[in-house]
């Protein structure tokens, strides 16, 4: 789960991580109100949407009068932002961030990540950090320092230390960014954090240490004992057929091609999309049911690919071990009589009562397309998909 | 022959009395798996599937003298449950349950490296379907109809693609020797080589087919190992080539990301050291079948 | 370092450990008031002293009104209890806690303790708590539960479960019996306590879980970070030397002889010690100056050892490697140049700045027994000590 | 010979830049100790005691070699200073410092598992005088003027009762191999059986004295270790016999409590070992003197 940079500051700073004076605001009238609370002579209006590379996209903005302040705020409120991290759909701003401005002598870059290798939290910092950190990552690596640490012990002050130095940060400076490296890793650890990252963590030209940006994502799977965490959670920013299905406990991803796919397991979920492909189709979304589905939760998948404009056929392939083939036909037949669709659907069901499973569907009289085999299945929903679409292009000529 | 489990496993079920874990209990029973207790805390002195249920895993290993368990708890028990297992000097864990937290399995993994490594309890997943010796032995929750006996060793990160593979082979007549899964999660217990070491050793087993996907460097870890100490064909499936670049917030992950995480990475490596790559995933039962008359 | 009763419940109970209502009374007015405000029909007055083994030293008592009550704290306050542990002198009451009486159904034990050998926490716990505890763990240790704590993950859930199905709960109160030894384990790592004990851990006639009695023990060389322990000590518990040897940053133990013995080093002054019984006396303290020990120390640890009355004679027995001879002649010379004594003192000065040391107490013109070896330190100190105490049998023989 | 230092060690100061620090690096210096670099995290760049001061144990051991460091920060730091030592991949580290937390030693001890046995580093200490192979090399705060070259090797618990049994043998004309002190607290890095296995090693150490004293389990678990294992004359002294019981609160202390912590059974243990117990602590030199001469 993605949070807004004003939250992990907010959380971050509570693990004593030193941040610039701010505030939200929900209007522009807000903003510019908030810029006279935080009080000085500049302040930096930031657009609150869930990625990174905003200042590229013209989210981010240096005010020098609270009219400044206003403007900008009233510009980015409702714009949509389209960034390097969030796809071509971009995220529309509805909070925006003000904060004091800061003069920056250095920009330094600060990152911890979960390291699937070394199975363990990694931190990575860079001497250059802000926008370069692109730049430095792909042309000199070697200057990225890595530095891993042992679960038995967590951090010890030594190693925040080690990075301190090697960020090269004015010796006045060197305990409090112990102190911040430390802070992240207590995050980290203690809010179940998967990626905390400060970029840039400046000093300033007076001499001070702040984060001046900040993201920190979260484990999904360890939200249950995280409420406070879970509660940040802003569904504005998140596409929102992705949201309906998380609110379902589906794991949906929307893509952008013509088949809508209904899944059992990650693996065979991608495995379909590559044999649609290879079929010459394309996926309109990934979705994993998960294990154990119900008929419901199969009625609520089955609803939720339908309802996005571009499906012009659904492949449901089903291989139960821990879910029940009998059980995915009648949440199908549940939803289809509910709510008649008229797309094609294929549907190839294999393993655990798939008997039972393919005797629901027969017996349901409904146009349902058989397939006994994964390559079957395909040709079938890429053929139904066409034809769909030429019907569809038919119709649309026909229409004015 | 097969690896890790027979017919002389003795197993074990941690949260045999929920739902799913008597389901499946159920289930590994029928398809002849010598289960010989079950846990639950304070169920102890019960019985279900026709078993003693005992209060904790050394109750159990004590009184039954099991070897293997079998985790079918929810999320936020199952670190635990794994511990325990290892705790109680198990020798296999294999641990069904979806959805625990990164971090539970940093700490899993930390609390199990306090054995030596020959003591030390082999975990299968988290996140998997198990293991099967087709015949012998079901230590997980797959649709045991589709195994068959036979010379290829299966390791698969996913469930169900696995069971794909496994039921193109069967049409074909291939059958298994064991099927391993390792699991689809970050952090797991064993990794492709861990399990190739096993398949090496074992007799029956004549080709080794591996069920992968996009992320991590496992596979290419695998292409290492295959490449310097692996003496039978192997046949090879990577999903997600069509799968859209993941989206991430911030530059950390990328940082660290390094080369073999991609699908058409992972397939360079892996035919390089030798491996029978498949692209196509409905062709993967027919390309094992090449392979092993070749 | 030692805390009261009531002081170890008000940690615990922090740490989720159910304790019964109480509250702690300075005077017997107070007691019963308190034993208003606690309400209910039967109360238990303890008096707090740092000691196990208060109720068969007649330091527990239960009363069936609030008169008993006012009775009971009156004849405590200002009592020296002597128990098992506290050694001759005893303990002088100037607390009382006074508690509501739960009925019991069951006494348990659990303890929690330093094990040097596997350098771990470790949990010992029995089904027989209370009084029988000392019995158990005598004649059948085997039936002691004992279970050593990782340190790399802390203690793991199934672990404590494991212990509570072991101590024979009723099945009701597994899980908080679990939260009560998860608990103890939390306290004692996270406020670097040495020792956690709760004996009894009470089941009671209604079915719930109590810790009736509390004792809890703290490393000193930790104090400096948790001020908040450090600030729970009660120095009228403490021996009055001990508690001034600490004040200053000795470590004085006192001891029943006539020899007044000031070593650096601990091994040393054992070794002092060992010495003086080989000869004929015996040591009226344990004194380890410690290393680094500047003159103003030495000086103090002097004063502070003549002090004691029955101190006859004064040995200083330094083998300087981390210290320095001549600061221990110049303390000791300041000491008795500002406060001349009327007991014999024997010195002997080894290691660093040994010749420097020996000048300064030749040069003092002071009546200091010299001596090279240990041997021929703990000789001299010994007759000296019997002079002594002959002079001084004989003054008191002349006095009267 | 002599065990762990000697002519050729490069030792490195940890905390150099304080008080004791830079008194006891120039002593060691004066020794002839080859002390190459010190540490003291924030004054990198400078010297002190002529030699150069580094802000981590890494940057010291990249510039200058340095493979045993001697620890004298005060408690509160001196924990980390142990892992930053045993990080940077330090053969050797000697830790002075007194009033260390338990619990931070509990943290180092488990911090040092996570290296293999053969890379790992080996601590002496803390709350010791550190370590002494007379005429070569010096890690330590002990009075140098004591030590003579010869063929005892010393384990110490206590450093001044060790300096006391060495002012002894000198005036005997009996020197040492090397002197080693473990550290007087209830966690420390190595034992008297760790040393007793180096001592067995060196040739030039022709008997072994063990300076000891109430408390713990390790002189009973040298006493198993020279019965079974060790082949030259072994002298002991255990102080502590006339000392009081300790007062404790509680019974957990009582519960753990085990044979073979008190002087009299220490006494016995080691009696039963073949070792030779000196129990009047001004004869431990001419003991020594005797069983080398017999």
């Amino acid at each position: 789960m993605d949070i807004h940079e004003y939250q992990s500051k907010e959380l971050l700073s509570r693990f004593g991580i030193p941040i610039p004076r701010g505030g939200l605001a929900y209007s522009p009238e807000q903003a510019a109100y908030r810029a006279r609370e935080i009080g000085g002579e500049r302040w930096v209006v930031k657009a609150q949407v869930h990625s990174g590379g905003r200042g590229k996209a013209g989210g981010v903005a240096l005010c020098h009068t609270e009219n400044e302040v206003y403007e900008t705020a009233d510009k980015l409120f409702g714009a949509r932002l389209v960034t390097e991290q969030t796809g071509g759909t971009g995220k529309v701003v509805y909070r925006v961030y003000i904060e004091g401005a800061v003069s920056i002598a250095k920009e330094l870059y600060l990152g911890l990540v979960l390291d699937r290798t070394a199975e363990r939290i990694m931190v990575v910092a860079s001497q250059s950090g802000g926008m370069e950190i692109n730049e430095i990552s792909r042309t000199r690596p070697d200057s990225i320092i890595r530095s891993v640490i042992e679960p038995a012990v967590g951090m010890p002050v030594f190693q925040a230390r080690e990075i301190a130095f090697q960020l090269g940060v004015p010796l006045a400076l060197i305990n409090e960014t112990v102190e911040v490296i430390s802070g992240c890793y207590q995050a980290f650890e203690q809010l179940d954090a998967t990626m905390v990252e400060i970029n840039p963590l400046v000093v300033t030209e007076e001499g001070s240490l702040f984060a001046l940006d900040a993201k920190m994502t979260f484990d999904d799977n360890a939200l249950f004992r995280r409420p406070d965490v879970a509660e940040l959670r802003d569904k504005s920013q998140e596409d929102p057929r992705e949201t309906r299905a998380a609110d379902r406990g589906l794991s949906y991803v929307g893509l952008d091609g013509t088949i809508g796919c209904i899944v059992n397991g990650g693996g065979l979920a991608m495995a379909t999309m590559d044999m649609i492909k290879l079929s010459g189709g394309s996926a309109a979304n990934f979705l994993d049911i998960g294990g154990g589905a119900s008929p419901e939760r199969m009625a609520k998948a089955f609803r939720l690919v339908v309802s996005d404009q571009n499906v012009a056929a659904v492949l449901i392939n089903v291989f139960a071990g821990i879910n029940r083939c009998d059980w995915v036909a009648e949440g199908l037949v549940q939803a289809i009589r509910r709510d008649p669709v008229g797309v094609p659907i294929v549907v190839r069901l294999a393993g655990a009562y798939v008997d039972e499973g393919r005797r629901i569907i027969s017996q349901s009289g409904l146009p349902i397309i058989h397939a006994s085999t994964l390559a079957e299945a395909a040709t079938r929903v890429v053929k139904a998909a066409q034809s769909a679409n030429v019907a569809n292009d038919v119709s649309r000529l026909i229409k004015p | 022959m097969s690896v890790l489990v027979d017919r002389n496993t003795t197993v074990l079920v941690q949260g045999i009395t929920g739902r799913n874990g008597s389901f499946h209990a159920q289930k590994m029973i029928a398809y002849g798996t010598n289960v010989v207790a079950g846990v639950t805390p304070g169920r102890g002195g019960s019985r279900v599937c026709g078993v003693p249920v005992f209060n904790t895993v050394k109750e159990a290993v004590h009184n039954t003298g099991a070897t293997a368990s079998v985790i079918l708890v929810p999320p936020p028990f199952a670190a635990d449950a794994i511990m325990e297992a290892a705790d109680a000097a198990m020798k296999l864990c294999v641990a069904i349950t979806d959805g625990i937290p990164a971090q539970d399995m940093i700490r899993v993994k930390r609390y199990m490296r306090r054995y030596r490594a020959e003591d030390s309890m082999r975990l299968l997943g988290p996140n998997c379907a198990g293991i099967i010796s087709p015949g012998k032995a079901m230590l997980g929750i797959m649709p045991a109809e589709i195994y068959t006996a036979g010379g290829v060793g299966l390791i698969g990160r996913s469930g169900t693609l696995s069971y794909e593979a496994t039921a193109q082979m069967q049409t074909l007549g291939v059958g298994l020797s064991s099927s391993v899964g390792i699991g689809g999660d970050q952090i797991i217990g064993s990794s492709f080589v861990d399990i190739l070491k096993l398949f090496n050793e074992d007799k029956d087993t004549r080709l080794v087919l591996m069920v992968s996907e996009i992320g991590g460097l496992q596979e290419s870890q695998a292409a290492e190992f295959i490449r310097h100490g692996f003496d039978k064909p192997v046949v090879a499936y990577v999903a997600g080539a069509s799968a859209p670049k993941g989206r991430t917030m911030g530059h950390a992950g990328a940082i660290i990301s390094a080369f073999g995480e991609s699908a058409d990475e992972k397939v360079e490596l892996l035919r390089e050291a030798g491996v029978t790559v498949v692209c196509d995933p409905s062709e993967i039962g027919a390309t094992v079948a090449a392979v092993m008359n070749s």
